[in-house]
């Protein structure tokens, strides 16, 4: 019948209406379930999770000595050019020509933290640390050397 | 007890007494204007920041909180920069309209306040053709929408002034027979009878279910005037991007978006007013030592009180449901509350001829 | 050229929507020529984001190549890696230890949920719903903070590599899939409530964007947008991979051919994934994460086709190899291109609300078209 | 049907058609110039019913190209690759929109990135690149020196 059909129709109507309005509802006076982070205000507290790719850093330990031997292999993992190696010739306690790095630089910019470098690394040299903070006023800037200054590399690495 | 009869009634008999007459109206005026700009922009800031809130709230967010204490002063903070905004003229537009059809929008808006009685006494022009009147010139607006939207030389913005002329004069009949209900049972046009004649209890109590029904259709119809969710075809954002506003910015945009807080506002308050008793205070026929408690309470904080409510409902339906489709907006309208609000009308004159009402 | 915008001789109205607009999630144009309200024709003009991965592929060898496809379709970046190793395996002949397969199938499960959440969000918003968008983020946010945990990352993943995976699960994984398994069950009664049953919402999908069941195969549809004109077109059921074949699950079908059966279908599939995440979990078997594969991978020469199905359907990925290390020549068949080519079809004649609503239940990433 | 009988009902509507070994599909080589019709009888053949292009691309071997089809068949569900060669001076090829709805925007996509004709398209133009962009990118001997980023 049409009357009683155009009643069930606003009848159903109404309730599937009224059943939004409770779900909102229950949300508006229920703030615990509120589950915005106030970002730069808990950054006290702010815990990134210890896998989390946020750029490649370089593992120096007290001495300043990190396990480079300047292998490139991560150079040739990556997939954007991200990494460049510079290599110098050293002579060491024998007196002979050692290869060992110049200068790691790293591209920030250019990174997409696939993870390659470092699984590709023969010497666990480098590792992705969580930071996510990478804002800057100039590009130049995220350009950076990840070999410390002075830094060498570990007795016993080859 | 304070109350903001006595307070007009002094400043009306100390200008009486310390001017002319003459000069005094115009005082009066004067403070009448300052008091509705003042409270127009104390109503747009606190509309916005109420909608922002809800709306947090609703979606599991916390809403403004940097500006100030709960970021009460966001509104202020986006006010400001509106103002500073370059107010641009798109090369192809119309510019005269163009320019025009804010301050249209604006002053139907501003008109609108008139005749509404914000607490006991204080009214400021208790007209007594008050409700045709609230309902004539809150259709002004939809002049100031099309201006517009023709004015923009924008397709988003002519659609949507297009879609919005629809909208805005089919729901005014709906929007007009649910009030026509109220001012059967009344027998006036008057707002202060109106808000009189609910001394013994407000009318969706008095009236049974038919006023229950025109309420709810006064509610749909207001929404859709309003363009708000899920009437907000003229501005659907995911379809027309703003719809009719698409090219305005800064303080042309502002009074767009002031004016719209202030129909609602006004589309609540007359509401409140019909349905709810304006600010008479909640009474039962005559349980006199009840009414007397309800009377201590202030008769301004009966009406914000209600208006607000109002204006929360229509924010909570604004962020629970999606928008309705231009056809099915028609439709709803055509097939269902005008049909729903003739027959309704019928009841209720029977109704108030029969005198069923309490 | 770019077309005049304006009015075409017949009289109707040439507008744009996309590439900056709020319905189109990315940067797809679509120029419309409306009669009215009423959309005569439409046309996609893409490219805004192509970023010719085929090309870029070429030069990148079989470990490289596998981290681009992440930016394909960066909602299911998951399937998409999972194919590229999948192809480069069958190239390679490579078993992959089962732990690893159990891993990548609950990983693809759970990007699939995350991906069907972002969507349900965003098509409600689409529809002017702005509250499930915030609704279905409470959710996803769970699934992208599991992702980090064990993967490294929320989006881009990159964490199924050829020959396995790239590391073990974070020990907290299955706690946390648990935690969230709950979350969700509790959580997804709010969906049909607050959108799926409510009329307006009803009203706007029903009967909106037909697509045959015919014109679904024609048009190269798959996933839940051919599933919702009833075609049987999961690839996880017509041609398993990895575990699938020992799962419990069943392939939603609906046979409403419109915008609502769409819908529908990823409303259920999200259950279904979570019933295989829930069968998975607890039977994660020990054993190596990565099979052991050489440093260097090349291909021998030949031709590798392989499809995964992801959360906007079939994804096949054409490998030509003439036995280098890196790929000839390489082509992903994107779910997304296909469905997109249907849009035009779809929505021939209806009205621009019923554009956006159509649009929505396609599921369109851009850059999955544009690649 | 399995590859074996699949290759035989092929070898028996064209015999023409020459057979690559390898993959996981029967592939075969097919002239350009019966191409029309031999998409016509796969697509209507009961027996065959290739109603689903799941993958049309091309492939550049720097002498001549090759127009690479995967069809398949949602109610028997058997695949099968099709390609032929074109000519690499002036790659011309029916289309197959009208059968494959799929192929419109697919072969306006070779279109642009390899510069094969699709006779009678019915909408032939560059699909993401600009109208007056020059050159076919995904040809292998497209440089482009201007664009290309050096590090």
């Amino acid at each position: 019948m049409f009357i009683t059909n155009y009643i069930k129709d606003i009848f159903n109507g109404m309730k599937s209406l009224l059943t939004g309005m409770k779900i909102t509802g229950y949300y508006f006076t229920h703030h615990k379930e509120i589950i915005t982070e106030q970002y730069p205000d808990n950054r006290a507290t702010l815990k990134m999770a210890d896998r989390f790719r946020g750029e490649v850093v370089m593992i120096h330990d007290e001495n300043n000595e990190h396990a480079c031997t300047g292998c490139s292999a991560c150079e040739l993992a990556c997939p954007n050019g991200t990494i460049k190696i510079i290599n110098k010739f050293e002579l060491n306690a024998e007196g002979k020509k050692k290869k060992a790095i110049d200068t790691f630089v790293y591209h920030l910019e250019l990174c997409t933290m696939c993870n390659l470098c470092i699984i590709a690394c023969p010497t666990d040299t480098i590792k992705m640390e969580p930071n996510f903070e990478h804002s800057v006023f100039d590009r130049s800037q995220l350009t950076k050397v990840l070999n410390h200054t002075g830094s060498k590399i570990k007795a016993g690495v080859e | 007890m304070l109350s903001l009869e006595n307070i007009t009634n002094t400043i009306h008999e100390w200008l009486n007494a310390t001017f002319n007459p003459t000069l005094a109206l115009l005082s009066e005026f004067v403070l009448i204007g300052i008091c509705a700009i003042a409270l127009f922009a104390m109503l747009g800031l606190s509309l916005v920041l109420m909608e922002r809130k809800v709306a947090a709230y609703m979606q599991l967010r916390l809403g403004p909180n940097r500006v100030g204490p709960f970021g009460i002063f966001q509104t202020v903070a986006d006010t400001l920069k509106l103002m500073m905004k370059e107010g641009l003229t798109p090369d192809g537009a119309d510019k005269f309209l163009f320019n025009l059809a804010p301050f249209v929008v604006m002053i139907a808006a501003m008109m609108l306040l008139a005749p509404i009685a914000f607490a006991r006494g204080f009214q400021i022009w208790d007209i007594n053709i008050g409700v045709l009147f609230l309902s004539a010139v809150s259709s002004v607006s939809v002049i100031g929408i099309l201006m517009a939207g023709w004015a923009s030389n924008n397709k988003y913005s002519f659609l949507g002034a297009m879609r919005s002329g629809a909208q805005i004069v089919s729901y005014e009949l709906s929007a007009g027979l649910s009030i026509i209900t109220i001012v059967i049972l009344t027998g006036s046009l008057q707002i202060s009878d109106i808000v009189n004649s609910q001394e013994n209890g407000w009318w969706i109590f008095k009236g049974h279910i038919p006023i229950v029904i025109s309420f709810i259709t006064f509610l749909i119809a207001i929404t859709a005037e309003t363009n708000r969710a899920p009437f907000d075809l003229p501005e659907a954002e995911s379809e027309l991007t703003a719809g009719f506003h698409t090219e305005y910015s800064g303080m042309k945009f502002a009074l767009f978006f002031l004016s719209e807080y202030i129909n609602i506002f006004i589309a609540c308050a007359l509401g409140a007013t019909l349905f709810f008793g304006g600010w008479m205070p909640f009474h039962i026929g005559h349980w006199e030592a009840f009414n007397q408690i309800m009377d201590y309470i202030p008769s301004s904080v009966w009406f914000m009180g209600k208006t607000f409510f109002l204006i929360f409902l229509l924010m909570w339906f604004r962020w629970t449901f999606p928008r309705l489709r231009v056809d099915q907006l028609l439709s709803l309208e055509w097939k269902y509350l005008l049909p729903i609000s003739m027959i309704n009308l019928l009841v209720v004159t029977v109704m108030a001829i029969m005198g069923w009402h309490f | 050229m770019i077309e005049e915008l304006g009015t075409t001789s017949e009289g109707y109205m040439v507008i744009n929507i996309g590439p900056q607009h709020p319905a189109t999630h990315g940067v797809l144009r679509l120029v419309m020529t409306l009669d009215g309200e009423t959309i005569i024709k439409t046309e996609p003009h893409l490219g805004y984001i192509h970023r010719s991965i085929e090309k870029m592929c070429e030069s990148l060898s079989y470990r490289q190549f596998v981290y681009v496809t992440s930016r394909m379709d960066y909602l299911s970046s998951h399937m998409n890696n999972h194919g590229c190793s999948l192809v480069v395996e069958k190239g390679l002949q490579v078993e992959v230890p089962e732990r690893a397969q159990v891993i990548r199938v609950l990983m693809d499960e759970l990007t699939r949920v995350a991906s069907h959440e972002l969507w349900w969000g965003a098509m409600a918003m689409d529809l002017g719903a702005f509250t499930p968008f915030f609704h279905s983020f409470r959710e996803r946010e769970t699934i992208t903070d599991i992702m980090e945990e064990t993967c490294g990352a929320r989006l881009t993943m990159n964490y199924i590599c050829p020959g396995g995976v790239m590391a073990d699960l974070h020990p907290d994984f299955q706690k946390r899939v648990k935690k969230f398994v709950a979350l969700f069950k509790s959580k997804f009664h709010e969906y049909n409530e607050l959108v799926t049953g409510n009329i307006i919402f009803q009203n706007r999908m029903k009967g909106v964007g037909i697509l045959s069941a015919e014109n679904a195969i024609s048009y190269g549809c798959t996933g839940p947008v051919a599933r919702g004109s009833g075609v049987s077109s999961d690839i996880r059921k017509l041609y398993p991979y990895e575990v699938y074949n020992k799962l419990q699950f069943d392939e939603v079908l609906e046979t409403g051919c419109d915008s609502f059966a769409r819908y529908m279908v990823r409303i259920n599939e999200m259950l279904q994934s979570i019933k295989i995440i829930e069968q998975l979990i607890d039977q994660i078997p020990e054993g190596e994460f990565q099979a052991k594969t050489k440093a260097v991978l090349k291909l021998p020469k030949g031709e590798f086709y392989q499809r995964v199905e992801t959360a906007r359907g079939e994804l096949g990925i054409y490998i030509v190899s003439e036995g280098g290390t890196t790929p000839y020549r390489i082509k992903f068949r994107s779910p997304g291109f296909s469905n997109l080519s249907a849009l035009p079809h779809l929505v021939k004649g209806s009205k621009i609300g019923d554009l956006v609503a159509t649009m929505g239940t396609l599921d369109l990433v851009i850059p999955d078209i544009d690649r | 049907m399995n590859n074996e009988d699949l290759k035989n009902k092929i070898t028996e509507l064209f015999p023409t058609a020459t057979f690559e070994e390898g993959g996981e599909w029967v592939n075969i080589f097919i002239d350009p110039a019966q191409w029309k019709t031999i998409a016509e009888r796969l697509r209507t053949t009961n027996e065959l019913a290739f109603d689903y292009l799941f993958c049309l691309t091309c492939v550049d071997w720097k002498t001549h190209f090759t127009m690479v089809y995967h069809l398949s068949s949602t109610i028997h569900r058997h695949a099968l690759v099709l390609k032929i060669k074109l000519e690499r001076s002036n790659p011309e090829v029916e289309t197959v929109c009208d059968l494959w709805r799929t192929a419109e925007l697919h072969e306006r996509e070779v279109y642009d990135l390899f510069g094969v004709t699709f006779l009678n398209h019915p909408d032939l133009r560059r699909l993401f690149l600009t109208d007056d962009f020059i050159g076919y990118p995904l040809r292998k001997d497209f440089e482009d020196p201007i664009n290309m980023i050096k590090l």
